[in-house]
């Protein structure tokens, strides 16, 4: 295996995940329960959103980090084609689902945030339907990458379509924005009036740590999973 | 240092290292005849060769110069006989061959000698689906005879061939020797060549800890 | 405590877009757990866990 | 730039032998626009309104259906192996088969237009401007669903698994199409919106290339 990095060999990073996932929950879990006590206790309702304002503080992490999520799985893509990174592709398939989960997540909670502004389930307000179309991306990488028998060819496919799939995001984005302008001039969710106060910043950047951590305790454990899938997989092809 | 020199090289395919450690060297006017029971690797090495499956280890150069440096050069060398003939149903004989000239050499020469020797002149436009499987056998191997190419990699060339057409088979690599060509054949023991030298792929296969080692 | 489930008349939605996100990460939480446990399982089965194997 | 040419001449001399394909595409175009009305009502004033959208809808769909033979019967019958070995660049070569992709699929597509916006009963401008946005928005289509057709050589469940990659990346193809005829009645004019389509197409045909050689080769693995 040329060209290899720190943590590329699969045993030396089971030993590093195996060391840090135990942090990496517990601080996970401390930061949830902070994170959400300040959201319920400390940060005031909204003069106009009222209580609703609270969903704020798991819709806005959630965005955050699937479309951050998103381009981590781009770059371990670049990893995986450009630098034959060995532990890109395990690493692209553990962290698809857990993108796709966050994405849902603030698909979900923006549908309620909306509900009781427009009496309706599902706005077509410019940010939820981007988030929709990654959501989208997000399932055609995990499904490309068990497309094939090969797992090693599902993933160098799914890393071709994270990379062509990272550069359309922002246009897709700039699309939805643009189209958004032409049918519903007025723009939707404010994000609690024009200056955040720290009230309501600093729990939401609590919660962004603390979503932050959830995704990256995931993605550890997930690895691991799919090394020892990979591991079975080859020993089942050495038996034969 | 032969014309096309391959030391030590591995390939992996479906996640199992096929095989390891395998060289040689061919001077012009040889030819590699690859031996070995299904799965030890033929085909691999053959793709291997023609840089479509990616080389695990090991160096390959031609004339001396490491074939993966310059691939556009190297695979204007290569004349490549797959397990499928390439011929598309929709376009004649004519079509087909006359396209593949263009697609490798961007210019068309005469097709009626690879034609005559193929025995392809009557059927020459009738279209691809027509064919019978020796019938788009033996228009592949017009395809490679035509492409003038200084290296031939043909992956069982004689399979399902009459006897007619295989000694137009062999007529065809004599000529391609005696003019100072190449080739790598895989064979299952039906081309007799003698200026080709046999090589076993099942002396390649992996070890058992060659395996382990890999996803430790 | 009960005017605090209220949510000012919006326990609606809150309540449930919180769910919501339980729902969602907790369940790929928990699917990620199934999957390390049954791999894990599987490993040592067949002698090929950590310790087992040769690294 | 022969071998170019030869290419997608040999990819247009197999569809003028096989005319199926190109007149299943629009018939697929028109079967789906037609549903609409069935479906909505027949109410002139509804269809002139969603006319544009289920035009574009059904022209996104019509261009995806003709994908799948793209590259799966040359990697069945051998031809993509020599394809990769050809000293071209396969980047080159996999333009040209979207080309050849577009003058059979996108192009065809776009002169059928006119007849399906009077179907709807889209006036002369709105009709020309459709027109046009499909001329500029169709071939990143068969940009982007080469992409995707090559992604999925020898997946399971190849065809809907296209589209499911496919459809995302095209949202803003849509958007901007569709946005190039509704710009017409709010009196702005509709050329940014088709500014905005070419602009897409010359970051397809910077961006998708690379991808779908990339996923030739592994095909050919």
């Amino acid at each position: 295996m040329a060209g290899m990095h720190a943590l590329a060999n699969p045993a030396r990073f089971q030993r590093f995940s195996a060391r840090a996932l135990p942090w990496s929950a517990g601080l996970t879990a401390i930061l949830l329960l902070v994170g959400l006590y300040m959201a319920f206790f400390v940060a005031p309702p909204d003069y106009q959103q009222k209580e609703t304002v609270r969903i704020m503080f798991v819709h806005v992490p959630a965005a955050w980090w699937s479309m951050a999520g998103y381009a981590f799985l781009a770059g371990l893509g670049a990893a995986l084609l450009v630098w034959k990174h060995p532990l890109a592709a395990l690493m692209a398939r553990a962290a698809a689902p857990v993108g796709a989960a966050f994405a849902a997540t603030c698909l979900i909670t923006g549908s309620f945030w909306g509900r009781p502004m427009w009496g309706t389930w599902w706005v077509w307000d410019a940010r939820l339907t981007s988030m929709l179309v990654l959501f989208f991306l997000f399932l055609g990488h995990i499904a490309l990458s068990r497309a094939f028998d090969s797992p090693e060819r599902g993933d160098k496919a799914a890393a071709i379509l994270a990379l062509v799939g990272v550069i359309n995001l922002p246009i897709i984005k700039f699309s939805v924005d643009w189209w958004n302008t032409l049918h519903q001039p007025a723009s939707v969710m404010k994000l609690g009036g024009t200056t955040i106060h720290s009230s309501i910043l600093i729990p939401l950047l609590v919660m962004a740590v603390a979503f932050f951590m959830l995704f990256v305790t995931l993605v550890l454990m997930r690895t691991e999973t799919e090394i020892g899938r990979r591991r079975l997989e080859m020993a089942a092809l050495a038996a034969e | 240092m032969p014309a096309l020199n391959a030391e030590n090289l591995a390939c992996r395919r479906g996640g199992r290292l096929v095989f390891t450690g395998l060289g040689f060297g061919l001077e012009q006017g040889e030819a590699l005849l690859l031996t070995g029971r299904n799965g030890s690797g033929k085909s691999s090495l053959l793709r291997l060769l023609a840089l479509m499956t990616p080389r695990l280890r090991g160096s390959l150069t031609w004339t001396g110069i490491e074939v993966a440096e310059q691939p556009e050069a190297w695979r204007l060398a290569l004349a490549w006989l797959g397990h499928a003939d390439a011929i598309k149903p929709d376009l004649t004989v004519r079509e087909s061959l006359a396209g593949a000239q263009l697609l490798r050499k961007g210019r068309l020469d005469s097709l009626d000698h690879a034609l005559g020797r193929f025995d392809l002149t009557a059927i020459a436009d009738r279209p691809g689906r027509y064919l019978s499987a020796g019938q788009r056998r033996r228009a592949a191997l017009a395809r490679v005879m035509l492409s003038g190419a200084p290296i031939w990699l043909l992956d069982e060339p004689a399979a399902g061939l009459d006897e007619p057409s295989r000694g137009a088979l062999h007529l065809t690599l004599r000529e391609h020797m005696k003019s100072g060509g190449l080739a790598v054949i895989s064979t299952h023991g039906d081309i007799h060549l003698p200026s080709a030298r046999p090589i076993d792929l099942g002396e390649f296969a992996p070890s058992a800890d060659a395996l382990a080692e890999d996803w430790s | 405590m009960s005017g605090f489930f209220a949510m000012g008349g919006y326990a609606a939605y809150v309540w449930p877009a919180y769910a919501a996100a339980l729902i969602a990460l907790g369940g790929v939480t928990l699917m990620s757990l199934f999957a390390r446990a049954r791999v894990r399982r599987e490993l040592r089965a067949r002698g090929l866990d950590r310790r087992g194997a040769k690294s | 730039m022969t071998r170019f040419r030869h290419l997608v001449a040999r990819d247009l001399l197999t569809a003028w032998r096989r005319p199926g394909d190109v007149l299943l595409v629009l018939a697929f175009f028109l079967l789906a626009a037609s549903l609409f009305p069935l479906g909505v009502g027949p109410e002139p004033q509804i269809l002139q309104r969603i006319g544009p959208g289920v035009l574009w809808v059904a022209a996104l769909f019509a261009a995806m259906l003709s994908l799948d033979r793209l590259f799966a019967e040359d990697l069945v019958d051998g031809s993509l192996e020599h394809l990769v070995l050809a000293p071209l660049p396969l980047e080159l070569a996999a333009l040209a088969k979207c080309l050849a992709h577009w003058l059979t699929g996108g192009l065809p597509l776009t002169l059928m237009s006119p007849a399906l916006g009077l179907l709807f009963g889209l006036d002369g401008s709105q009709i020309a401007v459709l027109a046009v946005s499909l001329l500029l928005g169709t071939p990143s289509l068969s940009l982007l669903g080469g992409l995707g057709a090559a992604l999925t050589l020898g997946a399971r469940r190849g065809g809907a698994l296209m589209s499911l990659l496919v459809l995302p990346l095209a949202v803003p193809v849509l958007i901007f199409g569709v946005g190039a005829v509704e710009a017409l009645a709010g009196g702005a004019g509709s050329s940014n919106a088709l500014v905005l389509l070419a602009a897409f197409f010359l970051v397809a045909l910077a961006s998708t290339p690379w991808a779908i050689a990339a996923a030739l080769r592994q095909a050919v693995e």
